[in-house]
């Protein structure tokens, strides 16, 4: 299977040392572990020779990364009562379309811990899993779920893009005393980019402009971040491309900031579109601001189906850059006129 | 049975702690009626002596891990009455601050990371407070205590098999009243869960009824567990003298219970008295003394503020 | 604990037999099994002495009620196989906090199932649920979580508010060849209101009108379309209420041509609101007619923060009528002008 | 082991299976890089004889619940060589129309309800096959085909519970390659499955490389299925002579192969050679056939459309 012939996505341009999102991903967790004896991984395979994609490999305290059977809800459980009893543990998943199986602990316990007891205990968990869609994975194989996981309360979901992100988003997630599950794309492990190499974190809830522009506030996370910043840059588009970095908390004055300038506001999200993500970037500027809208605002998700295998429908199913600017540009191209609200 | 090898005073504080959980029970019993504790309720009416016998054995640091049925393991842990009862009563001095209720006691000073209402998920919980402290190097013990429903549970089987896997210092603790709300066990269970555990952990058992039996079985298991590192498993048959949920007596054809013959408590008097360990009047003041802490523990929870709902607004 | 004390919420008269909610999604169930020897019902307590809080007492095939242990994943997966091999099963939960521990089942199975073999399967599954708030249940056992569910491409949603659409809507989903869940909320359970005798459908992605105005579009499902129909009819509110009935499909045309006429939009949602029910009906609006709107859009759901135990706490944690109806006459009330954008 | 009573047609018609899916194996090896077919693969070669076996024991209507590893099940019970090829190929004449892939296949006509690939799942929906069969007092089985990897999982222990208590007509068929992933047995599983499995039901077992053991233990679980009524479990210890997943070859350290010696089919070859069950010359023939049969699927697979990605659009 051509994972390892698989390419590069569109990667920023900047100075500095260019680390892998992968690499980042792994000097995060390098990092955290020689700071922090409390901190250790945990996960099914996360010990293997594979090291989740190379993410666990030539750490420095291998003794700290322990594998797992395939019992992700238990484990999910016992990585909690860990959190709970002085420990930081990072609990692995090669899927997001594992963590179902993981439900009942992250639904009932993971995420309600803490205000269940009024707010006291401190549950430093964070819980990592790889969006690993491609190569006629099919339907089990392919889910993203951030939409579904932003709905609990109490669950931080984190959706890094870049690799300076990767490593910034998932030390801040390391440091919470509060639940954080990361979800990183597969996709996204091979991009470049500029990597500080002290630790640093990037708070949550604050978004990232990747692109400044007036015509049209692009509002796309995780591996859409990319796609929409090459379309951009492909199409020379008048965007502003916010890159949220958290689903939740979201960083909601920057959003409605940009879409007050634009007037216009499409949200490219891969993942499922009912009850998602986009529905509530959207929900947020019908409810404060609805009158600045020049234009109907627009959704690029999933179609509401599960994934299918074939490759030919399989590349069908998420947006790309291509199908990206030609929305934008749809939106942007079309004259303000009364009747132009379409 | 071998009789336990303990110093008289702790043969004492056992009846004291049965008879806590048991004067707590009584006064739920009393007030719930007139729904001044707005909660649903899971007594522990009958069954103290599993959690008193098992958390004699345990220090303030070694952790329990609770389902819904919580007050028994709670109090035996060392939560305060206080912080129990006001709990109950929802005021902000309870040990969850009013938004935990019954089902979710909180008091990591005395082991007790937080209980579970749905049913099988703590017993990983325990687990991984055994993770925590192997990881530690502390020779500290995580008890997951879980009732005969719990087995039925996916998680149950998985906890037991990582446990096992990563040989941590984990004591699954069965407090078996051979009922899942009016199921009986012939129609949710199999298996017999001890002999399942047995295959991954050395096992004990003791009678559920009889503080005594569990203590010494708890006392055999922990000391097992303290030398190996690793987790094992002890088996209490009980008795649940009440319905599931609620204040109301059980009534189930299939169930019978002689609330004398087995009464933990009564078991446990006529123990020490019969062997002198204690004279009828200790027992009386160690008795007033008791309603006295319920009745102070009372007066502190309606003393105490609810939570002011204003901090729902956002 | 005072559930037998329990009241009634608000009911809308009728004519005609009348019954309440819990006795018509019995009735509906009996119906359904008399009909056809396919259709059986399994559940954890669903056979026992309670009968899931009355629903399953007293029905005609009491030998097709089966009881489980506590297992509601595999339980999951053994009702999706009964179903694919010509069964019709109803698999019941007394909780919908139950749920998330079939999750992997729900998500990776049942939803997938038919779009995953390629549309070929018949998958003749309902699962009921009931939502059970109340009574200082806390974290745990007070959840909606219709919002999770919907995210999920492949299940239907649906979440009747009278008794005749418990029956009819149950009725329907049992006919379906695909996978429906029915959320029923426990504070509608003695709702009473006319109800047919014989077996009827109603049909799935078409909402209700609970009562017709012209000064704001209020969209509620479940308990919360009852709280609203409450509000409404108490303080005369010039209000076109509709019942979506089911979330998902979600009958977007009736709350289009709604919010074409009020200009006006309120959903009330008893669920969180981050990428749920409320966010979904305000993104339609975003992305079909936001011109239309003459204010902000609102929306009233639960915090985003777990259900606290205490009863102070339970209490305010719903809206409930009298904050519905607040919040209505404040959308209404302010004369329109260009700067009460608001 | 007792040989099985069986026609000398039937012990040819097993080889033939055997290297039907051993052919099919073969060809992906081929073409794999060549990335004609857009799906993971898990192949099930050197494991042909468990499936096979069992199968040979089973009705159409007979279903066969199966995880990730899916070709060896789904050839023996049944499913065409072309749906199955034209799927790996993507096409719409698939057994799944394109939308399931190696990991997903679906043949009602052969008791294929569909695969799943997450790990576990699909033992409870063969047990729900068997709450079918039971309800509607038909007489057929059920087998839920899993690992060693999947016995990790709850729900390997709530199904095996449910189909004990229920008395349902289950076969619990672990096809045990002693490895999840690069994982081994001792790293994942603590107790023996089988031990586990037989407080249960009754247990059996053959050795999974040799596919007249399966077939005689089959024979004899099936039968007790089909005169109890409920549940029994067969266990066959297997060889996985590829990676996990993927066209590479095993180069674990602790596992030993010897591709002659522990080979199906060249041990049943030897066994129908040396019981003069068959000539050389037959087994040729039937080489051939399955050669050519390979080839027309094959040709059919390329042949047939790509599904059209506008179905896609909204
Ligand atoms: C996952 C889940 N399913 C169902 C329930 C409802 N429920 C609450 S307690 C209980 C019975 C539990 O029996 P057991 O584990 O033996 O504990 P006991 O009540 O006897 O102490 C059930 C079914 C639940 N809380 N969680
Ligand atoms: C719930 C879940 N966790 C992890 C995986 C990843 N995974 C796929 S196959 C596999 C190993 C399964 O081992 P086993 O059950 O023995 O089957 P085998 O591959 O050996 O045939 C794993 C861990 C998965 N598919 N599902
Ligand atoms: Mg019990
Ligand atoms: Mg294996």
């Amino acid at each position: 299977m051509p994972w390892s012939r698989f390419e590069k996505q569109w990667s920023i341009v900047e100075d500095g040392r260019i680390l892998s999102y992968k690499d980042a991903v792994r000097e995060a967790i390098d990092q955290a572990m020689c700071l922090d004896p409390k901190v250790f991984a945990i996960g099914l395979d996360a010990d293997d020779c594979y090291g989740v994609y190379g993410t666990m490999l030539d750490l420095s305290h291998p003794e700290r990364v322990l594998g797992t059977p395939i019992s992700e809800n238990a484990m999910t459980g016992v990585a909690l009562g860990a959190a709970l009893t002085g420990m930081r543990p990072i609990h692995i998943h090669m899927r997001a379309d594992f963590l179902p199986v993981a439900m009942d602990q992250i639904t009932n316990y993971v995420s309600k811990w803490k205000a269940m007891f009024g707010g006291k205990p401190k549950v430093p968990l964070v819980i990592r899993a790889v969006v690993g869609r491609g190569w006629g994975c099919g339907a089990q194989h392919s889910q993203s779920l951030h939409g579904m996981f932003a709905h609990l309360p109490g669950l931080k979901v984190v959706t890094p893009a870049t690799p300076r992100d990767a490593k910034g988003l998932l030390l801040q997630a390391i440091s919470e005393d509060e639940p954080v599950l990361v979800l990183e794309h597969r996709w996204l492990y091979k991009n470049e980019g500029a990597v500080p190499e002290e630790m640093y974190t990037i708070p949550f809830g604050k978004g990232n402009y990747l692109r400044r522009g007036g015509a049209l506030t692009l509002v796309a996370p995780s591996l859409a971040a990319i796609h929409a910043l090459k379309a951009c840059e492909e199409h020379d588009l008048d965007v502003d491309l916010i890159d949220p970095r958290t689903i939740k908390p979201l960083d909601r004055e920057m959003i409605l900031e940009s879409v007050q300038r634009t007037g216009r506001l499409l949200v490219v999200d891969y993942d499922s579109p009912a009850c998602g993500f986009a529905s509530d970037v959207l929900a947020l500027v019908a409810e404060e601001a609805p009158d600045v809208l020049k234009r109907r605002a627009g959704r690029m998700t999933f179609p509401d189906v599960p994934m299918p295998s074939s490759g030919v429908l399989e590349r069908r199913f998420y947006p790309d850059p291509e199908r990206i600017a030609a929305r934008v540009k749809a939106m942007i191209g079309i004259t303000q006129s009364e009747e132009a609200f379409v | 049975m071998e009789t336990p090898r303990m110093k008289p005073a702790e043969f004492l504080d056992l009846y004291e702690q049965l008879l806590r959980i048991r004067t707590l029970s009584e006064h739920i019993l009393e007030v719930y009626q007139d729904d001044v504790m707005e909660t649903p309720v899971h007594l522990t009416l009958g069954q103290e002596a599993v959690a008193v016998g098992v958390c004699a054995n345990l220090d303030k640091d070694d952790v329990l891990s609770l389902g819904h049925r919580t007050h028994a393991g709670a109090l035996a842990k060392g939560m305060p009455l206080k912080a129990l009862v006001a709990e109950l009563y929802g005021r902000t001095t309870g040990c969850s601050g009013s938004y935990g209720g019954s089902m979710h006691v909180y008091d990591p000073e005395h082991g007790l990371h937080g209980s579970s209402a749905i049913v099988g998920g703590n017993i990983a919980l325990g687990v991984g407070a055994g993770l925590s402290f192997s990881l530690q190097s502390k020779d500290n013990i995580a008890v997951s205590m879980f009732g005969d429903g719990a087995c039925d549970a996916g998680v149950f089987w998985e906890s037991m098999n990582y446990a096992a896997l990563a040989k941590l210092p984990v004591l699954f603790l069965l407090e078996d009243n051979t009922l899942s709300n009016v199921m009986p066990k012939s129609k949710h269970l199999f298996p017999d869960p001890a002999a399942i555990a047995s295959h991954f952990m050395p096992t004990f058992f003791a009678d559920g009824t009889d503080v005594l039996s569990v203590y010494q079985a708890a006392n055999e298991a922990c000391g097992e567990i303290r030398r190996t590192g690793g987790p094992a498993f002890l088996h209490c048959p009980t008795k649940r003298w009440m319905k599931h949920q609620g204040v109301e007596e059980e009534d189930l054809p299939f169930i019978h219970i002689d609330r004398s013959k087995d009464c933990p408590i009564q078991k446990l008097e006529r123990y020490l008295l019969g062997s002198h360990l204690a004279t009828p009047g200790k027992l009386k003041e160690i008795r007033a003394r008791v309603d006295q802490a319920l009745a102070d523990a009372v007066r502190f929870a309606k003393e105490s503020p609810y939570p002011n709902p204003e901090v729902l607004e956002v």
